[in-house]
């Protein structure tokens, strides 16, 4: 048992450097597509231990503790999360749910300290965070609901295995239309543009993160880079068939990532209320009629 | 031994003496009254487990008692929201006008209970029934409004009638007033009416959609330390009914839904379920008070138990009596934290408080936990009940429930975080600058409540293996719970190892909280010091986000929520112009016109009786 | 002949510590700075350039941020009229620390052409401390960056120290700011 | 069709019907200025937004020091006729006061507390006029009257870089000018056969 959660710190820990370094190359890819040298591609860990390094404030005890408790359900969802078929920390255990749902103690440890600093931005903030999340997880559910359906497993490495097995499609081809749902909820997810509603600095001031800084925002930043990590790897293991080996996991992950990245860099961003209804329409729709087809029809390609 | 006779008899005694202490001094009657709760839920938890209660019955006449697991589950967990909520009785009763019959009311209605889920026979659950609507109508008008406890009792006894109806129907073709032999005997058309008037009476007692519209305003105008029974407890008898349509009643065959091969009626109840969900999770997301949207909360998690209970299989079982334990702990810890603040306070609307986690942090993280736990995130037992309402529905492939059951979920961590945010979070004001936390005895029950979200959050298996019994009893498969609480459900479609999450978690946070300590300390400062783009904000109240706070969304379909008020205003004016006309016929000035009504009506009813 | 033998280090002392852990926060921290652009003058159109393709502030780890909380630059981009020198002073002090100042343009140094009005103050030092003055009316864009660079500089030969003065001077800072500005923040029907 | 002129026409007719008029000024196509007598303000003021100009676009002070006079500049439009119109009114410069117009445009509220923050013209009928709006903790004689001297404020109030005496922003080293003068002189010698130094 030990062995298993030191393995599973090891994961948090490779989910952290790793999204660290391929978001620092994806700032440089975005520096050079818009004509510019770009940062050094640690620049995201050098912001990071900056950031730690300095002497923040702190609005009460809530505001600290919802930071920890974000962090600690962050790294404890990563923990479940397998890298490849192979590496993973707790077989059998790493159930999809958990990830949406200890996903989801971040997201509300985060809010909680982002309330409690007492900034009506904050709030906003949350508020936006939380909608849109109402928006991109329903569409996002019910392809998974399509994908749990059909490989007859919720466990995240059963369903690498599934489409790994011999006469078995990446469900990307198998699922299409999922497919492209699947990819605009993780935009979603990452809080990419046009969906970047809740962050929007020019705006709402960076929204939940408006008061913090030093460690505290250090700390948000390791938990958004490690979460980010768990989105990817969500779609990674969930629609390209997961991984065989790791290298085969950096290439997956890496033009995941960076697809993400390109298409963000292209967009403007949506009013919240345009989120709801863009997810609510195509996107819901479309997984609607590939959980009908594939379900009750069993035309899968 | 204890005696189920004994202990309804026990508390009807108490009812009377817990009215007579009361009248000498409020405190001592309460105080009363907890012993009371206390001493029958420590026999029923004491006996009633190994279903060892005595059912002989020596003083009550044509009264019988039977136990079972699924009585008893029900029976026990209300019975623990009553001990609960009986502790915050000596710091509430004193607001009330009625204080002697408030204690009286309360282990009356409490004895209905016990009756109304240890016996076996049709006439005596409804004597039951209207024992426990009729003692809490008198409950709720103490607290802001009359009108809650008029149409709280509008609606139940709809619900009652409808159930009344039902069981003629079932004596009059089975002629069988047993319960579970007589839905088991009932066949044909029948079936398919008492189907339908036993779920009209569960639907009414459990607020799901149509038959809502009373659950807000009985919750959010019921006396503070009730509204946690209401929802914690007396809802649950609507789940019971249900239960006893939707299980107990042999489904006809022919009426199968092909596709996922359920029976239509079920099915129907399934989608009824769903728009409850919806519907619930979408009016509290609107709602600006805080006991109002616990309350729609309550309709949507109703919602959850009737999905659940509507898809014949025993997973699904499962996670329906899991999420009737694990909201019933969390909706009462979450009613009770609010009470509390009401109580400092004196208001539950959310744009009048503020940052009441500076005076009451133990209330505060009672309410966090209960949140997590209804919003089903890991540590806590909402998770467990919904991830096998999640798997069961994933099984199936039932997308549409899917749908609503996910909407609900997600858009549950949107309404409880609002008066988390807007009641606990945020500017501290200065109205409330003397406030306190609450007092020790309304601490216990909470720091109870606490523990026990958690409990049943990272040890499910106590409860599975008792839930096992009751699918036992209903004729469906053990769920598969090994001994380390592993559930494993359709054979490897899930496994869930809910100790192992909370330790992963601990885990987490254990590494969080290194990182945090081991860095430099941070510099304290006061909540008015925020960013503000540089504007000098003195006042707290400009700086304090709680009114509409999901504007944006609620914009997207406000004017498609009223349509069902409206349905039930309109009826409610021809109710009340019937009776304006009977008034006029009958009440007219001639005495002579009234007394060839009533005789006519007479002549009437002597004429059917004679057929 | 050496020893072979592994010897520990002398034991340092926890001032030397202190200042060895200094340095490596040193290293980030002028390799990691945040802007939070005050602009309130003419001098902020020097930022764009500075910020796009053309000269490409981020390959120095720079970058604007939204809030005083998350910045470690106020750059003050022109005039300070003493409306906005209040609410200039109530941003650095929510900034957290180490916080550098630079200051744009000939106004904040002595007036520049409003050194006569009622309304815009002279000296800006007078108020906060400022690390680096970029002179000019205004500054072109090489100039500006060659400040960010200056700033580097000083933060890593430990002469960006006026955060520290502010704290050690605390008084005098407060002393010019009451006799300019009254009171720093102000209480009336707009801001209650 | 009405073109501009006919406009100009049309606002003459309405305010000199109204109110006597001391002196008219076209100001240029589509503004014309009226001055008028201080008591007239509020009628002429009520005759034109019943007549159509019912925006209240600007209102301001001009110090006359030599008349010792402030005159009141009250600018309304029209949507419909595109002609704004200038009320110009005197008023005395010592305890300078003007009855508010607040009950016909309650626009002007903001520009009263303007006009009396930096003129000191109080505004009786105008609850709010005394409050501060801009000038924040203001602690001299308003600073638009033209006998307000806005250097001897800075001065006194704002710290001023101190210069040592030898400062000079000009380099030494740098022989520039020198060089100029002489290049110049040369030439000169040379056009003039060195007769004009």
């Amino acid at each position: 048992m030990i062995i298993n959660v030191l393995v599973g710190i090891g994961i948090a820990f490779f989910a952290f450097v790793l999204q660290t370094s391929v978001a620092g190359l994806n700032r440089k890819i975005v520096g050079r597509l818009q004509k510019r040298i770009g940062p050094r591609w640690y620049q995201e860990f050098i912001d990071i231990f900056k950031l730690l390094s300095k002497r923040s404030v702190s609005h009460g005890w809530i505001f600290d503790f919802g930071v920890i408790m974000a962090l600690g359900g962050i790294i404890g969802t990563a923990m479940f999360m397998p890298i490849t078929s192979n590496i993973v920390a707790f077989q059998d255990y790493d159930n999809f749910f958990i990830f949406v749902y200890l996903l989801a103690v971040g997201m509300l440890g985060m809010a909680m300290s982002a309330s409690g600093s007492g900034n009506p931005w904050a709030s906003i903030g949350v508020m936006r965070a939380l909608t849109t999340m109402l928006a991109y997880e329903v569409p996002f559910l019910i392809v998974v609901l399509t994908i749990i359906n059909l490989s007859g497993t919720s466990s995240m490495t059963g369903i690498q295995i599934f489409q790994q097995t011999a006469g078995n499609n990446w469900f990307i081809l198998a699922l299409p239309l999922g497919g492209i749902v699947g990819f605009i909820a993780l935009m979603g997810m990452l809080g990419k543009k046009p969906f970047e509603t809740y962050i929007a600095p020019a705006e709402i001031a960076s929204g939940p993160m408006v008061e913090y800084g030093g460690k505290q925002l250090g700390m948000l930043f390791i938990l958004h880079e490690i979460s980010v990590w768990i989105e990817v790897t969500l779609f990674v293991h969930l629609f390209l068939g997961g991984a065989t080996n790791i290298f085969e996991f950096l290439i997956k992950y890496f033009a995941v990532y960076t697809l993400a990245n390109l298409i963000s860099n292209v967009n403007g961003r949506f009013k919240i209320d345009q989120v709801v209804t863009f997810f609510y329409k195509w996107p819901l729709l479309m997984a609607v009629t590939q959980a009908v087809i594939a379900i009750y029809f069993g035309w899968v390609i | 031994m204890a005696s189920i006779e004994y202990l309804i008899l026990i508390l009807v005694g108490a009812s009377f003496l817990a009215y007579l202490f009361t009248k000498l001094n409020t405190y001592l009657g309460s105080v009363f009254t907890i012993l009371a709760t206390m001493f029958v839920f420590a026999s029923l938890a004491g006996y009633g487990f190994g279903m060892g209660l005595d059912t002989t019955v020596n003083y009550l006449p044509w009264f019988t008692f039977n136990q079972t697991y699924l009585g008893f589950y029900f029976v026990i967990i209300i019975a623990f929201v009553y001990l609960m909520v009986s502790f915050f009785h000596p710091y509430y009763l004193g607001q009330y006008k009625y204080k002697d019959s408030y204690n009286m009311l309360f282990l009356l209605s409490l004895a209905g209970i016990i009756g109304a889920f240890y016996t076996d026979n049709f006439l005596q659950l409804f004597f039951f029934f209207e024992l426990i609507i009729w003692t809490t109508m008198f409950l709720i008008p103490q607290g802001k409004s009359r009108e809650a406890a008029v149409s709280y009792f509008g609606f139940s006894v709809a619900g009652s009638v409808a159930m009344l109806i039902g069981i003629f129907l079932i004596f009059s073709s089975t002629g069988q007033l047993d319960i579970t032999s007589g839905l088991a005997a009932i066949s044909g058309t029948n079936a398919i009416i008492v189907f339908i008037l036993f779920l009209i009476a569960g639907f009414a007692k459990l607020g799901a959609f149509p038959l809502h519209i009373w659950l807000p305003i009985a919750h959010g105008n019921a006396p503070h330390p009730f509204s946690p029974v209401l929802s914690g407890a007396l809802v649950k008898l609507g789940a019971f009914i249900g239960i006893l349509a939707l299980v107990r009643i042999v489904p006809t065959a022919n009426l199968l839904v092909d596709s996922i091969n359920l029976p239509l009626g079920q099915w129907l109840v399934a989608i009824l379920g769903s728009i409850s969900i919806v519907f619930g999770t979408l009016m509290a997301i609107k709602e600006d008070d805080a006991k109002k949207l616990l309350a729609y909360s309550s309709m949507s998690h109703g919602g959850y138990i009737l999905v659940a209970f509507s898809l014949m299989n025993s997973v699904a079982f499962a996670g329906g009596f899991y999420h009737i334990l694990a909201h019933a702990i969390a909706s009462a810890a979450a009613f009770m934290a609010i009470a509390a603040v009401a109580r400092a306070t004196g208001t539950t609307k959310m744009k009048e408080l503020g940052g009441m986690i500076h005076k009451m942090p133990i209330t505060y993280l009672a309410y966090l936990v209960a949140i997590i736990s209804m919003a089903g995130i890991p540590p806590m037992g909402g998770f467990i009940s919904k991830w096998l309402i999640f798997m069961a529905v994933i099984n199936k492939g039932m997308i549409f429930v899917a749908i609503a059951i996910f909407f609900g979920s997600v858009g549950s961590f949107l309404y409880v975080f609002r008066p988390l945010a807007a009641l606990f979070l945020g500017q501290e004001f200065r109205e409330y600058k003397h406030v306190k936390e609450a007092p020790i005895m309304m601490l216990i029950p909470t720091f109870i409540l606490m523990g026990l979200n958690v409990y049943t959050g990272v040890f499910p298996s106590f409860i599975l293996n008792f839930i096992n019994n009751i699918l036992g009893e209903l004729g469906y498969a053990a769920l598969n719970v090994t001994s380390s609480s592993i559930i494993n459900v359709f054979d490897g479609q899930g496994i869930l190892n809910p100790a192992l999450i909370s330790l992963v978690f601990a885990v987490g946070v254990f590494i969080a909280f290194i990182i945090f300590i081991l860095l430099k300390k941070s510099r304290s400062v006061s909540l008015m010091d925020t960013y503000t783009a540089a504007n000098f904000v003195h006042d707290e109240h400009l700086l304090h986000y709680s009114v509409d706070f999901y504007a944006p969304l609620e914009r997207l379909y406000e004017k498609h929520t009223n349509w069902m008020t409206k349905f039930y205003e309109s009826l409610a004016k021809k109710v009340k112009e019937i009776g304006n006309l009977g008034k006029y016929l009958f009440m007219s000035k001639n005495i002579g016109t009234t007394m060839l009504w009533i005789i006519t009506i007479i002549i009437l009813l002597l004429w059917g009786v004679a057929l | 002949m050496l020893s072979t033998k592994f010897t520990p280090a002398t034991k340092l002392s926890k001032a030397e510590i202190d200042r060895k852990w200094w340095e490596i926060g040193d290293f980030f921290r002028r390799n990691s700075l945040w802007l939070l652009m005050y602009c309130t003058g003419c001098c902020a159109i020097e930022l764009p350039p500075a910020m796009t393709s053309a000269y490409d502030m981020e390959r120095l780890g720079m970058g604007p941020m939204a809030t005083p909380r998350q910045a470690d630059i106020l750059l003050v981009s022109g005039y300070l009229s003493l409306k906005t020198l209040r609410r200039l002073i109530y941003t650095y002090e929510q900034m957290s620390e180490p916080r550098y100042v630079v200051a744009l343009g000939s106004c904040p140094i002595n007036g520049g052409i409003y050194h006569d009005s009622h309304a815009v103050i002279n000296q800006l030092d007078q108020y906060i401390p400022v690390d680096v003055y970029v002179a000019g009316c205004m500054p072109n864009t090489e100039a500006v960056m060659n400040g960010f660079v200056d700033l580097m500089d000083q933060i890593k030969h430990k002469t960006a120290n006026g955060w520290k003065k502010y704290h050690a001077n605390f008084e005098w800072y407060k002393e010019n700011q009451r006799n300019s500005l009254g009171e720093v923040d102000v209480h009336d029907e707009f801001h209650e | 069709m009405t073109n501009s002129m006919n406009n100009l026409e049309l606002v003459k007719k309405v305010v000199t019907e109204a109110v006597p008029v001391l002196k008219i000024e076209e100001v240029d196509k589509q503004q014309l200025a009226f001055e008028i007598d201080k008591r007239d303000v509020h009628h002429v003021l009520t005759v034109l937004k019943t007549s159509g100009w019912k925006q209240l676009s600007y209102m301001s002070a001009v110090d006359w020091i030599d008349e010792n006079k402030f005159e009141l500049v009250y600018l309304v439009f029209n949507w419909e006729v595109p002609v704004y119109v200038q009320v110009r009114a005197k008023i005395d410069r010592v305890n300078p006061e003007m009855d508010s117009i607040l009950p016909i445009f309650p626009g002007v509220k903001y520009y009263e507390r303007e006009a009396h923050e930096f003129f000191g013209i109080a505004f009786p009928g105008n609850p709010d006029y005394h409050k501060q709006l801009i000038l924040e903790e203001w602690d001299d004689i308003p600073p638009l009257r033209k006998d307000f001297d806005p250097e001897a404020y800075s001065d006194r109030k704002f710290p001023k870089r101190e210069y040592p005496a030898d400062f000079s922003v000009v380099d030494p080293k740098n022989k520039s000018i020198e060089k100029r003068k002489e290049r110049k002189a040369r030439a000169n010698a040379l056009r003039t056969g060195g007769k004009e130094q």
